[in-house]
């Protein structure tokens, strides 16, 4: 196991990290802005380090910055956490330059599952279904015939983009016309890389995701799958394990997802995201190479800690369970507490949290980095905590969410929890009738 | 004083902005406290457990509640403090911050004197110490011209982003 | 001191930007701090949100914080608030308190007229109401002789401990 | 099921009886004190009825107003928590009286158990070995006697006590002669019953319990055993679960603890309550008629829910577990965390919590009714919240608990966290060699 690691990256998840490394006996460091200065990670790991101003690009995207913290406080290993560079191969690879282990997959499969074509290909060698749709479209007029053979209506998305953004349904050949070379000129102001995928527009589908673990040597296992459909703008918001799929169906995509996580000797924690639409049918998306905001649930369910799994692998302890040592039980649920308004439109609310209470009792787990008195900077996400409950079954965990939303106190700026309370009693969500557009066509939103 | 008279006198308290009150006279008295509360580092009785005291004197920013057994902080000479970004006010001076991290030098080399010492007039763009990083050596030089008032890192030793290195007056 | 009086001292401080203030006269001595808190939580960028600002002003007990939905509050009759003990401040005269958990009859059965209406005198020792506990009729007792101001519970309903039920001056 | 209930207690034990209830959608009603007003459970209930002013005799232990309450609120049971009245078979009786179910076992079970002698004499009914000892002793010469037969140390014991408190050690005849008559006054004082009972002292022991769960009709079900030695002044601080006895042992203590609550036909939750000493001899000490404090450690192992059980029962909806239902899993550790000054002789600390923050993050339990702001009445006991946790197995569980313990920041009183620190340092803790003296002979206190 790792002496000493360095954590590259802040909130909640830097915090996740160290309580697993505290638990190990690995010392941390963390790297911070002047912007999170007073923040409980910088508090509780054993070393810190401030690498830049506020603005990410100059601190948590500073890789020599970050790799020379690395180097002087002789971490042996980086945890990218999500976010920042956790998916950057390039950065993997100056790491490995660097003597230093990247806690992640290798930058060679991050490349190969990295783009949306690239996974797309994997997937048709392993035998996992995709969305009908094509690989990178040269010009207009592939783009044209592509969506005459796919039918109308058709997404364009970015190859390179990812979490939702970078992606616009087209409904008519004439909106196509239009909307190519905008797309190709936004994909590149995004993700500088103006290449365009396209693939068939499903209006209705859940989010189902696949928690693998990989030995990087072929030995894949999954943790069960999560049904992630409740989302805003493509950002999720309340997420479950299991899913309320049928259990031929969950079996079906958790092969799927190993078989295809196993083509590429996956190392590492991976998740492979999937929609499945309302006749049952699944195609995969795209692999995210890292830890996720959600992987808690998946924990809750197995007893696992994913964390420690990912620096045992990548401190070469390898993956010692099988698939039949993962056994899953009961149902959890996890609630992001973003510092939002849900009411406009989920604009973000910075500022001074004033009072903040969490609930408690059995089967209640809050991971969250704010405190009395804590003031969100403006400069990174909203994302001031996760709620997560655990019970028997999906009934009785929808129960204990809301009575453990009910008990959470955060006063100063607004959250999503008063959604949330209502998303509990939501008819079709306690029978788990739940599609991607869930606020729209349930919470009329 | 009936109800009436304490909501004016409430009202009158808030338009000044008044955060405690106490009022004595020969019928009554009054004592409040109003808007918000005073944190629990801001106390009278509170620090119970080892504080990073310094940080919450020195700067206004929220102090995070100080956990009752902080981690064990290694002594590892490669560890600066988490503090170090906040700039001592004890000199006066304007400071010069360590725009990278990496290893503070003095000197060019082992066997050269050190660019600066306290004491010394520097002009702007005068070199005052390298940082090596990613095995670069980065010269640092003065922003502007002064009197080195004091140095406030050893030769060799690391540097976080924003670190004061030098106070110059 | 009037509530004018003080209205005109206090746009004075603040005018004059007073952050703390103590007088003493003869018949009467005051203290005030005003403006924002220093310390850690109450930096100057501080103050954002809701406060539970009125609670905090006129009760010197902890307030627990709100939770972002209180849960569903039953609108039985049988239901006294929590917050019943606490005398509402809005009359005057000296509280009658129930010193007993029970159902508040204001008359000895229910044809018969009640003990006691607003205005009335009462002396000490005279039976104000009865609290039926426990299938046992209470009578309640003026401690003290004076006029009823004000009623404060409606014949039938339950009342909990330290409710107040009279005041009487 | 309930539809309402009145719960006659305060503090953590109210908050953890409303929280199954809100999950269970049973409505409650608390009682309190005006010493309570503002707290948690005043708030989180749906109705509250102030019952007193804060001297316990007059409120929380006063039958008139708390069944008043009941009957005035149609709640139509009452949980008693622990304390308080929850072992008084005469309150038990009187809310039977007035159509209120009480949510524990029958008053005469109650009075079966209720006294040391009694229990004596049910163990040995039931062939579980009780301490070498006496029933009521008549006077002195029949102590001198008894203590002769038993051998010097011995205890001398109220019986009608409980907790620890009203006994004595007596280690000479002329101790004996000297103290038995201010014993019995003590007694008298304390529990209104001069009669004492004799038993043989035990130098060092392990204080080890099993929960059980009783239908009233026979059907009983341990949910595994728990270890409760590390003590002050006879009052538990850390609890854990499973023991660290050989699985031999733990078996036959925990068929022991199941034999006798079949005896009494055994309704609800009970503690039976065991010392071990050095050489694996187990003696049957005491049943508590009641949910425990430390019923989360038995929660956490086995997924249960006790107080939801406890309801059922009390409800006619019986227990439906078979003893092979309840799988028990990982290990788990409780700490109590108590206003007090471990340095003083833990003197309690009443007065403002001016900030709290709870540890969270993976395994991590967290019972509390306090909040940033709280005043801990002087009234009342200490303990302001329970800190749990739960792993795979000891070795990480104590490791998680002191991550745990690290993270959690109570400013205001002195509490007992640093203590716990330590004692998750200790290598006797950590390789469970733990006696109730453990304090004394490893902590130097």
């Amino acid at each position: 196991m790792f002496k000493k690691i360095l954590i590259a990256n802040r909130g909640e998840i830097a915090l996740r990290i160290i309580r697993t490394a505290r638990e190990l006996g690995v010392k941390t460091v963390v790297v911070y802005s002047t912007a999170d200065e007073k923040s409980l990670p910088v508090l509780l790991a054993d070393e810190s380090v401030c690498v830049g101003p506020p603005a990410s690009n100059a601190s948590y995207l500073n890789i020599p910055n970050i790799l020379q913290a690395a180097l002087m406080t002789g971490a042996e290993g980086i945890h990218p956490g999500y976010g920042f560079m956790a998916e950057n191969p390039d950065f993997a690879e100056m790491c490995r330059e660097h003597g230093l282990v990247f806690i992640g997959p290798t930058p060679e499969s991050m490349r190969a599952l990295g783009s949306k074509a690239g996974g797309r290909e994997i997937a048709a060698n392993s035998n996992v279904p995709v969305v009908p749709g094509t690989g990178i479209l040269p010009d207009l007029d592939a783009a044209v015939l592509a969506a005459k053979q796919i039918g109308y209506p058709v997404l364009l998305k970015a190859s390179a983009g990812g979490g939702g953004r970078g992606q616009k349904i087209i409904r008519t050949q004439d909106e196509l016309k239009k909307g190519f070379a905008q797309a190709q000129e936004e994909a590149r102001l995004y993700f500088s890389d103006p290449d365009l995928i396209m693939e068939k527009f499903l209006e209705e589908f859940r989010h189902v995701e696949v928690q693998v673990m990989g030995d990087g040597t072929g030995h894949v296992i999954h943790i069960g799958e999560r049904d992630c459909s409740i989302q805003r703008r493509n950002q999720k918001l309340i997420e479950e394990a299991p899913s309320t799929l049928p259990d031929s169906l969950r079996q079906e995509i958790l092969a799927a997802g190993v078989r295809l996580a196993q083509h590429v000797n996956y190392a590492g924690a991976g998740t492979l995201e999937f929609i499945v639409d309302r006749d049952g049918n699944y195609y995969f998306m795209e692999m995210n190479t890292r830890i996720q905001v959600e992987h808690c649930v998946s924990e809750m369910i197995s007893g696992l800690d994913l964390v420690r799994m990912q620096l045992e692998i990548a401190s070469g302890h390898g993956l010692n369970l099988k698939q039949e040592d993962v056994v899953l039980r009961g149902h959890a649920i996890e609630c992001r507490l973003n510092a939002e308004d849900p009411d406009k439109d989920f604009r973000p609310a910075a500022g001074r949290i004033d009072d903040v209470h969490f609930a408690g009792g059995p089967g209640v787990r809050v991971d969250s980095h704010v405190y009395t008195g804590y003031v969100i900077p403006p400069h990174y996400d909203s994302l001031i905590g996760k709620l997560i409950v655990h019970h028997d079954n999906r009934a009785e965990a929808i129960a204990r969410m809301k009575r453990a939303l009910e008990e959470t106190v955060i006063q100063g700026p607004k959250t999503t929890i008063p959604l949330y309370i209502k998303i509990m009693d939501n008819p079709f969500y306690k029978r788990g009738a739940v599609m991607t557009n869930f606020l729209k066509t349930r919470m009329d939103m | 004083m009936n109800p009436d008279d304490l909501k004016q006198m409430l009202d009158a308290l808030k338009a000044a902005d008044v955060r405690e009150f106490s009022l004595q006279t020969g019928s009554f008295s009054l004592d409040l406290k109003r808007g918000p509360q005073a944190g629990g580092n801001a106390a009278p009785s509170a620090p119970a457990a080892p504080q990073p005291a310094f940080e919450a004197a020195f700067d206004s920013a929220p102090t995070p509640p100080a956990p009752v057994s902080a981690p064990a902080s290694e002594a590892a000479p490669a560890a600066p403090a988490a503090s170090a970004p906040a700039a001592p006010a004890a000199a006066s001076g304007a400071p010069v911050k360590a725009p990278i991290v990496g290893t503070f030098y003095a000197s060019s080399s082992p066997d050269a004197a050190p660019y600066v010492k306290v004491g010394d007039t520097v002009t702007a763009g005068q070199i005052l110490c390298i940082i090596e990083a990613m095995k670069l050596m980065n010269e640092i030089e003065a922003e502007m011209g002064g009197v080195v008032r004091e140095i406030l890192v050893k030769n060799a030793e690391p540097v976080e982003y924003g670190q004061t290195l030098f106070l110059i007056e």
